[in-house]
């Protein structure tokens, strides 16, 4: 079953991008916005980081950002195109608090199951599938990410056309799916 | 409040014992990786704990996050050799 | 004694080596030959020129390098190195002629080696023969063992190869096993290995221990083939008789029995063996080694293994006559290397020419022989007559004061010794002469026809027979050098 | 500059070793003269410090500018200078020698090979050179590591052979560094002449007397003593031969050499000898492991092995030698160092020209090989005489000098060793000899002269320096006193009569 | 009793230190598999790191980088304040150390398993004395 | 107090945590409480660390205080992502989840 | 130094060695090994030498395992002790 | 061969049991280990080199040369790894394509420097397809993870770290991009000369200007050399010192992993790898 499926992801041009590296290095370089968005990040990184604010430790800070952006500016903005990334960002935001309840309720399902004296009769674990209607590589696993994070559920595959497979513990886990979670996703990457 | 935080370190070493345990007699090689995942994570949080004890946090950051990164590694290249070789 | 520092010595030990690159280069085998025969007539020549000076008393030093504290590679040449070197580079000159007529004659293989290390040998035996030192003496020593190897090994077979291992099994194994240790205490002990007159070694160490010493260089320097570690010798007779000749009845052997004279003159002096009472020990294993020799010898059919076992037996007469201690003996001892070394070349040439001539090595394929080859069997006769003790031949003088040793040292049982053997001497030659002379043509199985062997073959024989002889009339050199070499022993 | 030299010594190679990783990727040409250039420099600097040491006395350099016991120092005295010159003399023969061979067997990875060659002879230099007990360990990793690159890279089994070395050298280093922990932990020093100074405050410490045994256990399973020697004949044998004619002579000697070290500077003698009373114990290890090598080179069938069996021999004689406890002995063990380096080298150059000639080094390709390559086979024997102890070969002269110790410490049985294992020798070369000598002849008895033998004889680069080692040989044993007066008798303390 | 807990606790480590070296060590001498040993002989090797640094501890002692170096008054550091660094330079070296023999190992490892296809010892014996 | 009170919870979910893995029957399962579980605990410790920690307010301290959360962060990119490549390579090796036997197959 | 902890730790730790060489699959040992190294890397930021805490967490949890993975995928995990 | 082996162990551990006796207390602050050389460290540290990290100091200046050898190892074990491993020129076999569009495997056999251009991709019998989570995942992480090791290269001096830790998680990333993604990947980034190079390059950084400052007029490694060309004072040139040896450390152990990853998980074919 998994193997048929492999074949069929890999159908999709998702490895195009690894597969053209080098033209896509060229591209990145040229792509000027993209780099300077890297570096901006990186360096507010380093600031984070380094804690320290002489001139030596900047100039070596601004020299590593440098290198660090040569070496993988395609790799954090393989498409190399920064529409709307802004806003991305900021719903993303908006999405990480909804997210972190949903975690901590997760959790306290999950703990209350190990805890509870009668475990096996309560789990029931199975594998379920379903279509995600998310295009973007970074949605899917922003999603994915956010399913194994929450309520019993982990992300078994995902192929790149929005394939899942779950993982879930109860059945009360896997009803939730895709539900709630992937409408907001989709909201935050733009992807209505 | 030193206190605390060394009872909180010697708890999660128990806790270690317990996930150690997985990782020991784990029936197959991917229990023992959820074990050593597991471990992996506490050693991040006793690393900083450890740290506050010395009163030193901001040294201890560092190693933690180093930590948390190598651990990722090390557990993505053990599963990836799943991907690679068939069969346990 | 005055002592006068010269390089001759040392060019005497290399004249031979640096003729080894030439040899290994001459284009055809005159060359090569020719350049052996100038070698050797400058090597004698060398030695000869050493003489009139060590003769009246002077010692010639020559110190090459020091290569430990108190311990040199040094040379010096003294009446008892000189007669030893004289015996052997003269003898180098004869038995060349005759290598060539005999390899010529046989046609043998690997002709220029064969020149190569018998002179390579032959250094090693003028090295002996003027070593100021233990170390010295035992470096080319061990020399002489590796270079001879190959000689012993000319044919290349399977007999060659077990031959050569048992020679080397013994002669090395005890150098190394024997000599080296015994080598090494004794500098422990004495803190020099130089010999001297009156030997470093007195006062030095308890008496057993000298004893134990003394005997692990007796037996140590096997070379000597004192019993019962004789074995090699009819071994190594697989060699080609020049081989045999030279090194097996001259320097091989006398470097054995010469090394033990200079150990027992030199590093232990006759003063402590006569106060250690060491005498009866030397002289019975001498005298066992002689009779036990003699009588072995009587039971060879093997021509060559026959002349080995006698020489076993007169190797350890030199033994014995140091080994008696008193003046006489020990003369008479030095004496016999140089006249039991002229006697049995003529043998081994005899043997070998008749080898070469007739293809025969046992004595009992050899009756009637002399009609077919009469030069060289009276050569042989003379030889062996020089070997019994009986006059008109130098081995006459050499036994003579022999028995006066034993007569001055008050040991019967000695002279009852050298008498014995002197009869089983006779015992085992004469046989082979009568029969080669005196036989009816019936049982004769050669033909009546005079067809000696070819002259280089031949000559020599007789030039070391004639020799013999005028030995005894004419003995000086060698007398007067073991006379001054025993004065210098005992310090009378 | 000549203040300059101990790290010069180290450098040179060390940096040279960067260039030509870098040429072998660019341009495979030019690695073979760096790595000579840099090992002549080395050697220029090793020969002028031997000169200075002779002239003026030991020499110590601060390496960073910090004094000794805060920071590192090389210390050269009489003991390592010599060594340093006969590692530079060794790396550099056998490079002259080997290059054709390395070519040709490695290929696009030549590169590699000298990078590691020099690095191994870095370390090599480093161990004998540094005068800091740690310091000393991260080296002896260097050259092992680079060690089992250049071993591992021969036939077939040669990596099998390999692990193993690597298994017994990682316990061996790592026992050394304990060692040398255990001795931080009382002394709190890292310099070895500070931990000598420090030590007599401490003879009966048990944590002293343990780090005496663990650097010496370390040691031995490096430097292949008897029962620690498993890995070594196995290693040595399926190594390419250019490696092995580097690694067999030096290795084991620097090792035996870092044990002096440690026994006359670092534990002083006097409490190795005097306090401690294991020198007996230590001697018949030594005795057994000379006989027992002895014994196991007579049953080999070709040559590396039998070679390999024969340096464990000889290491028992130095580690017997240095432990007999007095001069005589002590002088032998420091004079084999570099006797049995040569030799050694001469053997496995030896070796390596029949290799090269004959691709086999096994008994029965030595058939009639005196006739194809007589010089070759006439240096080999040259080495062997050697190793047997053949006057004036120098092998003769530690030998003796080991007898002599041993005669004086009374140790008879280490004596009758040394003979046995010379005994031993003989028949281990002259049945070579006889292989080589009468094999092909056995059918012919042929009497008459033959026409020219097809003579065959190795290519010159390997022949001369092959000749140079032999000769070497003789040299060496011929200027033994010379030695021994001027640079070896103050390498040993005058604590030990 | 606390006499005895004291005693555990300053010897505790060296304890420790040396059975994992002898795990190490029995690991190397007794496993077949070669790359058991080559995990006994990181055991081993961690174990040595782990007795130097149990040296350098030092009871009272801080870390040793100095606190406040840039904070303007110099005052005088104090060497019981902070921990022995030595220990930790030179185990810094034998982690290096380490790590460099275990790719040396595993290469080595490799290569074997290439040519028999197997990493246990006995097999590779009877593969070598068969061929 | 707050911090001693997210420090207890941290500890509770890592407890619970220790427990699931030993607890569960299969390793898809064991997974759950290893991946969610740790993650969130470590979440709730850092975040009780950090605020001890800028109980000192310097911006030193703060700093810190951000480095922890930065580790924090990367925990949660990392963790399930972990998490999937373990789960991955179990089917990949074939195992079948364990499931609960059904009424069928316990009455066979 | 903190000797609760030092000691708890130590004991895991030999807990950790002891599977790791008696684990019959070179892949858990390898894992194993990796959870060793974990823990060292804690024992000596508990006696305080940072560095070498540091160095052992990117060396022996990071590389040294993912080195073990990639040598055991390249051989076998197969193994008999 | 067991009970020997247990055997020996126990008879070595008794030893070291032994030895501990007479062992200092552990964290005792009078002990020897704590009294003889160190305490100069931890006093003069600061004055001298003006570098907090004490075991930084230590390690790349009083003990420089320790470490210069340390890093020499690891670039050994870089070149040995490629010595024993790496399996050049023979490319020949069977070769496997994918078209990237379609998907379709293609199997050539015995081709021979051939290759498919464009829209092909080579790729082994083993080839898996990419997990699209790990990979993405991983592809965000990196540049954050090598900003981070650089981080710790360059902030040595003030917290723990160093040209050593970070040199390992910039080879981390580097191995962290192999695994997410596939060999051939990394390796076009960073290709087996670069990786080559850059070691020798690294060690060098060290060794040379531990040179030059043989060729300044100073000893070896004495980094106070350095303040005639920095244009400072000896002591900070002393920091600054520390600091590119440092670098050169990182840059060395940086490249040697990524080499020993290359050649360990390909078996020195250099193909897709783990």
């Amino acid at each position: 079953m998994v193997n048929r499926e492999q074949h069929e992801a890999s159908s999709q041009p998702m490895g195009h991008e690894s597969g053209g590296t080098t033209a896509g290095q060229r591209r990145g370089l040229r792509n000027v916005p993209a780099c300077l968005l890297t570096f901006a990040i990186l360096f507010c990184l380093w600031i984070l980081l380094s804690g320290r604010f002489d001139a030596f430790h900047l100039t070596l800070g601004v020299i590593s950002c440098i290198m660090v952006t040569l070496f993988s500016v395609d790799l954090v903005f393989p498409e190399g195109s920064l529409q709307g990334i802004g806003g991305t960002w900021l719903r993303f935001l908006g999405y990480v608090p909804w997210l972190l309840y949903q975690i901590i309720l997760a959790n306290l399902h999950v703990l209350y199951l190990v805890f509870h004296p009668r475990m096996m009769d309560l789990i029931e674990p199975e594998i379920i599938r379903f279509q995600s209607k998310l295009h973007s590589d970074l949605s899917l696993v922003t999603f994915a990410n956010s399913i194994t994070l929450t309520p019993g559920t982990i992300t078994v595959y995902v192929s790149v056309d929005g394939d899942f497979q779950v993982h879930a513990i109860d059945k009360k886990s896997g009803e939730a799916l895709p539900g709630e979670m992937e409408a907001r996703i989709a909201r935050v990457f733009g992807e209505q | 409040m030193q206190y605390v935080f060394l009872y909180a370190g010697l708890y999660l070493c128990i806790l270690m014992l317990l996930s150690l345990y997985r990782a020991v007699f784990g029936p197959t090689v991917l229990d023992r990786l959820v074990g050593v995942n597991a471990i992996g994570s506490k050693t991040v949080v006793l690393l900083i704990l450890i740290g506050l004890i010395y009163g030193r946090v901001d040294m201890f950051v560092d190693i933690s996050m180093a930590y948390a990164m190598l651990n990722f590694i090390a557990v993505l290249a053990a599963s990836r050799y799943f991907q690679k070789r068939k069969g346990l | 004694m005055e002592t006068v520092f010269s390089i001759k010595p040392l060019l005497a030990v290399l004249v031979s080596v640096a003729a080894v690159p030439f040899l290994i280069w001459s284009r055809n085998p005159n060359t090569r030959e020719t350049w052996t025969f100038a070698a050797a007539f400058v090597k004698f020549g060398i030695v000869l020129s050493m003489l009139p000076a060590v003769l009246s008393g002077t010692q010639i030093v020559c110190k090459v390098a020091q290569v430990m504290p108190g311990m040199a590679i040094a040379f010096r040449v003294d009446a008892l190195g000189m007669l030893f070197a004289l015996v052997s580079s003269s003898l180098w000159i004869v038995t060349s002629a005759y290598s060539i007529g005999y390899m010529r004659g046989l046609n043998e293989h690997g002709q220029t080696r064969y020149f190569c290390f018998f002179a390579l040998a032959l250094s090693a035996t003028i090295g002996v023969a003027f070593a100021a030192n233990l170390f010295t003496l035992y470096l080319f020593y061990e020399m002489l063992s590796f270079a001879t190897y190959p000689l012993v090994t000319h044919h290349q077979d399977q007999e060659a190869r077990s031959s050569g291992r048992k020679y080397l099994l013994y002669i090395v194994g005890t150098s190394i096993g024997l000599v080296l240790p015994a080598m090494i205490t004794a500098y422990a002990l004495g803190g020099t290995l130089e010999f001297s007159t009156k030997g470093f070694l007195a006062g030095t160490g308890s008496p057993a221990l000298l004893t134990a010493l003394l005997f692990l260089f007796v037996f140590g320097f096997a070379k000597a083939a004192v019993m019962p570690l004789h074995s090699w010798l009819p071994a190594a007779m697989v060699a080609p008789t020049p081989v045999s000749a030279l090194l097996h009845a001259v320097a091989v052997v006398k470097v054995g029995v010469f090394s033990v004279v200079r150990v027992i003159t030199g590093v232990f002096g006759v003063d402590l063996l006569q106060s250690l009472h060491l005498s009866p020990v030397l002289t019975a294993v001498a005298s066992v080694t002689i009779l036990v020799g003699s009588f072995v010898a009587l039971s060879q059919n093997n021509l060559k293994r026959l002349l080995a076992f006698s020489t076993i037996a007169q190797l350890s007469y030199i033994v014995l006559g140091l080994g008696l201690l008193s003046p006489k003996g020990m003369t008479g001892g030095i004496l016999h290397i140089a006249m039991h070394a002229f006697g049995k070349i003529t043998l081994f040439f005899c043997a070998g020419a008749i080898f070469v001539a007739t293809g025969k090595k046992n004595i009992s394929e050899m009756v009637g022989i002399g009609r077919r080859m009469p030069v060289t069997m009276s050569a042989f006769f003379l030889g062996s007559l020089s070997i019994i003790g009986v006059p008109p031949c130098g081995g006459f003088i050499s036994k003579w004061y022999l028995v006066t040793g034993t007569l001055e040292a008050n040991q019967m049982p000695i002279l009852f010794v050298l008498l014995a053997s002197s009869l089983l001497n006779a015992a085992y030659f004469m046989p082979v002469v009568y029969r080669a002379f005196f036989c009816t043509p019936e049982e004769a199985l050669f033909e009546n026809r005079v067809q000696e062997a070819p002259l280089f073959c031949v000559g020599p024989p007789v030039i070391t027979a004639a020799i013999s002889i005028i030995l005894l009339f004419y003995p000086q050199p060698f007398f007067r050098l073991a006379e001054s070499a025993v004065r210098a022993i005992t310090g009378g | 500059m000549s203040h300059h030299f101990p790290a010069l010594l180290v450098i040179a190679p060390l940096l040279s070793a960067f260039f030509i990783s870098g040429a072998g990727w660019l341009n495979r040409r030019f690695c073979l003269p760096l790595a000579v250039a840099s090992l002549g420099v080395a050697g220029l600097s090793a020969l002028s410090l031997f000169w200075r040491v002779v002239q003026q006395g030991p020499v110590l350099y601060r390496l960073g500018g910090w004094d000794p016991p805060w920071g590192i120092a090389y210390a050269v005295d009489f003991l390592n200078a010599p060594v340093l010159v006969l590692i530079c003399i060794v790396a550099l023969l056998n490079l002259w020698a080997s290059h054709r061979q390395v070519e040709e067997q490695f290929k696009e990875k030549t590169g590699a090979f000298y990078t590691l060659y020099v690095l191994m002879v870095t370390g090599l230099l480093g161990i004998t050179v540094t005068g800091d007990a740690f310091n000393l360990y991260v080296l002896l990793e260097i050259a092992s590591l680079s060690g089992y690159g250049l071993i591992a890279m021969g036939e077939d089994r040669a990596p099998l052979a390999t692990l193993n070395y690597v298994y017994m050298g990682t316990i061996g280093a790592c026992f050394y560094l304990l060692g040398i922990g255990y001795l931080y932990i009382v002394t709190g020093s890292l310099n070895m002449a500070d931990i000598a100074r420090i030590l007599p405050g401490l003879y009966e410490n048990k944590a002293v007397l343990t780090a005496l045994i663990i650097c010496l256990v370390g040691l031995w399973l490096k430097m292949a003593f008897f029962p620690l020697h498993v890995w070594l004949p196995n290693a040595y044998t399926f190594a390419p031969v250019p490696s092995a004619a580097l690694i067999a002579p030096l290795m084991t000697k620097v090792m035996v050499y870092v044990m002096i070290r440690l026994m006359l500077t670092v534990f002083t003698p006097g409490y190795v000898f005097s306090t401690l009373g294991i020198n007996d114990a230590v001697v018949w290890f030594a005795v057994i492991a000379i006989v027992m090598g002895a014994i196991l080179a007579l049953g080999q069938r070709d040559l590396k092995k039998m070679i390999s069996y024969i340096i464990v021999a000889e290491v028992g004689y130095m580690v017997g030698g240095a432990w007999l406890g007095n001069r005589a002995g002590m002088t032998g063990a420091i004079l084999h160092i570099i006797n049995d380096a040569l030799m050694t080298l001469c053997l496995f150059l030896a070796v390596a020209a029949i290799t090269y000639r004959m691709k086999s080094y096994t008994f029965s390709s030595l058939k009639g090989l005196i006739r194809k390559m007589p010089f070759t086979m006439g240096a080999f024997i040259l080495g062997g005489l050697s190793i047997i102890g053949v006057p004036p070969t120098c092998g003769f002269f530690s030998k003796w000098y080991l007898i002599t110790g041993a005669l004086q410490a009374g140790h008879y049985g280490f004596m009758a060793a040394l003979l046995f294992s010379s005994l031993v020798n003989v028949v281990l070369f002259f049945r070579i000899i006889e292989i080589g000598f009468f094999e092909p002849f056995n059918e012919g008895h042929g009497h008459g002269e033959h026409g020219p033998e097809p003579m065959n004889e190795a290519p010159l680069s390997i022949l001369v320096p092959l000749w140079i080692v032999a000769l070497g040989l003789v040299v060496v044993g011929v200027y033994t006193s010379e030695i021994i007066t001027h640079v070896l008798q103050f390498a040993i303390p005058k604590a030990i009569l | 009793m606390s006499g005895i807990v004291a005693t555990i606790i300053a010897k505790y480590n060296y304890w420790i230190y040396i059975c994992l070296m002898m795990i190490g060590l029995y690991a190397m001498i007794t496993k077949r598999n070669l790359i058991k040993k080559i995990v006994g002989m990181n055991i081993f090797q961690t174990a040595i790191i782990l007795f130097y640094v149990s040296i350098g501890a030092k009871r009272g002692g801080t870390i040793p980088i100095i606190e406040h170096a840039h904070g303007g008054q110099s005052h005088a550091v104090e060497a019981v304040h902070y921990i022995n660094p030595l220990p930790h330079v030179l185990m810094l070296t034998a982690i290096v150390v380490a790590v460099a023999t275990l790719g040396v190992a595993l290469a080595l490892a490799i290569r074997i398993y290439n040519r028999y296809r197997t990493l246990e010892e006995d097999e590779i014996l009877s593969r070598i004395r068969g061929s | 107090m707050l911090v001693i009170a997210l420090l207890v919870v941290g500890l509770v979910f890592f407890t619970g945590g220790g427990v699931g893995i030993l607890r569960f029957p299969d390793f898809f399962t064991r997974l759950h409480p290893a991946g969610k579980l740790d993650t969130l605990g470590s979440l709730l410790m850092m975040l009780a660390v950090a605020i001890y920690n800028l109980e000192h307010f310097s911006w030193e301290a703060l700093l810190t205080s951000l480095k922890i959360m930065l580790i924090v962060l990367f925990i949660f990119l990392s963790s399930p992502t972990a998490t999937h490549s373990i789960v991955d390579a179990g089917i990949r090796a074939g195992m079948v989840p364990w499931r609960k036997e059904t009424p069928e197959e316990k009455a066979e | 130094m903190i000797w609760e902890l030092d000691m708890a730790i130590l004991t895991l730790v030999l807990f950790c060695a002891v599977g790791a060489i008696t684990v019959k699959d070179l892949l858990g040992a390898a894992i194993l090994f990796g959870a060793y190294s974990f823990m060292m890397c804690l024992l000596w930021a508990i006696m305080g030498a940072v560095d070498v805490a540091f160095t052992e967490a990117s060396v022996g949890a990071g590389v040294s395992t993912v080195f073990f993975v990639a040598a055991v995928f390249r051989t076998t995990r197969r193994t008999k002790d | 061969m067991k009970k020997l082996g247990l055997l020996l162990v126990i008879l070595s551990g008794a030893l070291l049991l032994y030895a501990t006796v007479d062992f200092p207390l552990w964290g005792d602050p009078s002990s020897p280990a704590s009294l003889h050389v160190s305490p100069r460290y931890i006093e003069k540290t600061m004055e001298e080199t003006s570098v907090p990290n004490i075991v930084t100091a230590v390690l790349a200046d009083y003990r420089g040369f320790d470490t210069m050898f340390e890093t020499t190892v690891i670039f050994g074990a870089g070149v040995v790894c490629f010595l024993l491993l790496r399996v050049l020129g023979g490319e020949e076999g069977d070769h496997y394509y994918r078209h990237l569009p379609t998907g379709v495997t293609i199997h050539v056999k015995g081709a021979k420097g051939k290759s498919l251009s464009g829209e092909f991709e080579r790729i082994d019998m083993l080839w898996t397809p990419y997990d699209l989570v790990i990979k993405t995942a991983c592809r965000i992480m990196i540049p954050f993870i090598q900003i981070y090791a650089l981080y710790v290269i360059a902030h040595g001096h003030h917290s723990p770290g160093g040209g050593f830790q970070g040199g390992v998680i910039l080879g981390a990333s580097v191995i962290l991009l192999a695994i997410s993604q596939n060999l051939r990947t990394a390796l076009r980034r960073i290709g087996e000369k670069t990786v080559g190079i850059l070691c020798a390059i690294g060690v060098f950084i060290y060794a040379g200007t531990g040179a030059l400052c043989l060729a300044l007029g100073r000893n070896f490694l004495d980094y106070a050399a350095l303040a005639s060309v920095l244009g400072t004072d000896p002591v900070t040139a002393r920091s600054h010192g520390i600091l590119i040896v440092e670098t050169g450390v990182g840059i060395a152990v940086m490249a040697t992993m990524i080499w020993i990853y290359n050649n360990v998980s390909s078996a020195g074919r250099y193909d897709e790898g783990l």
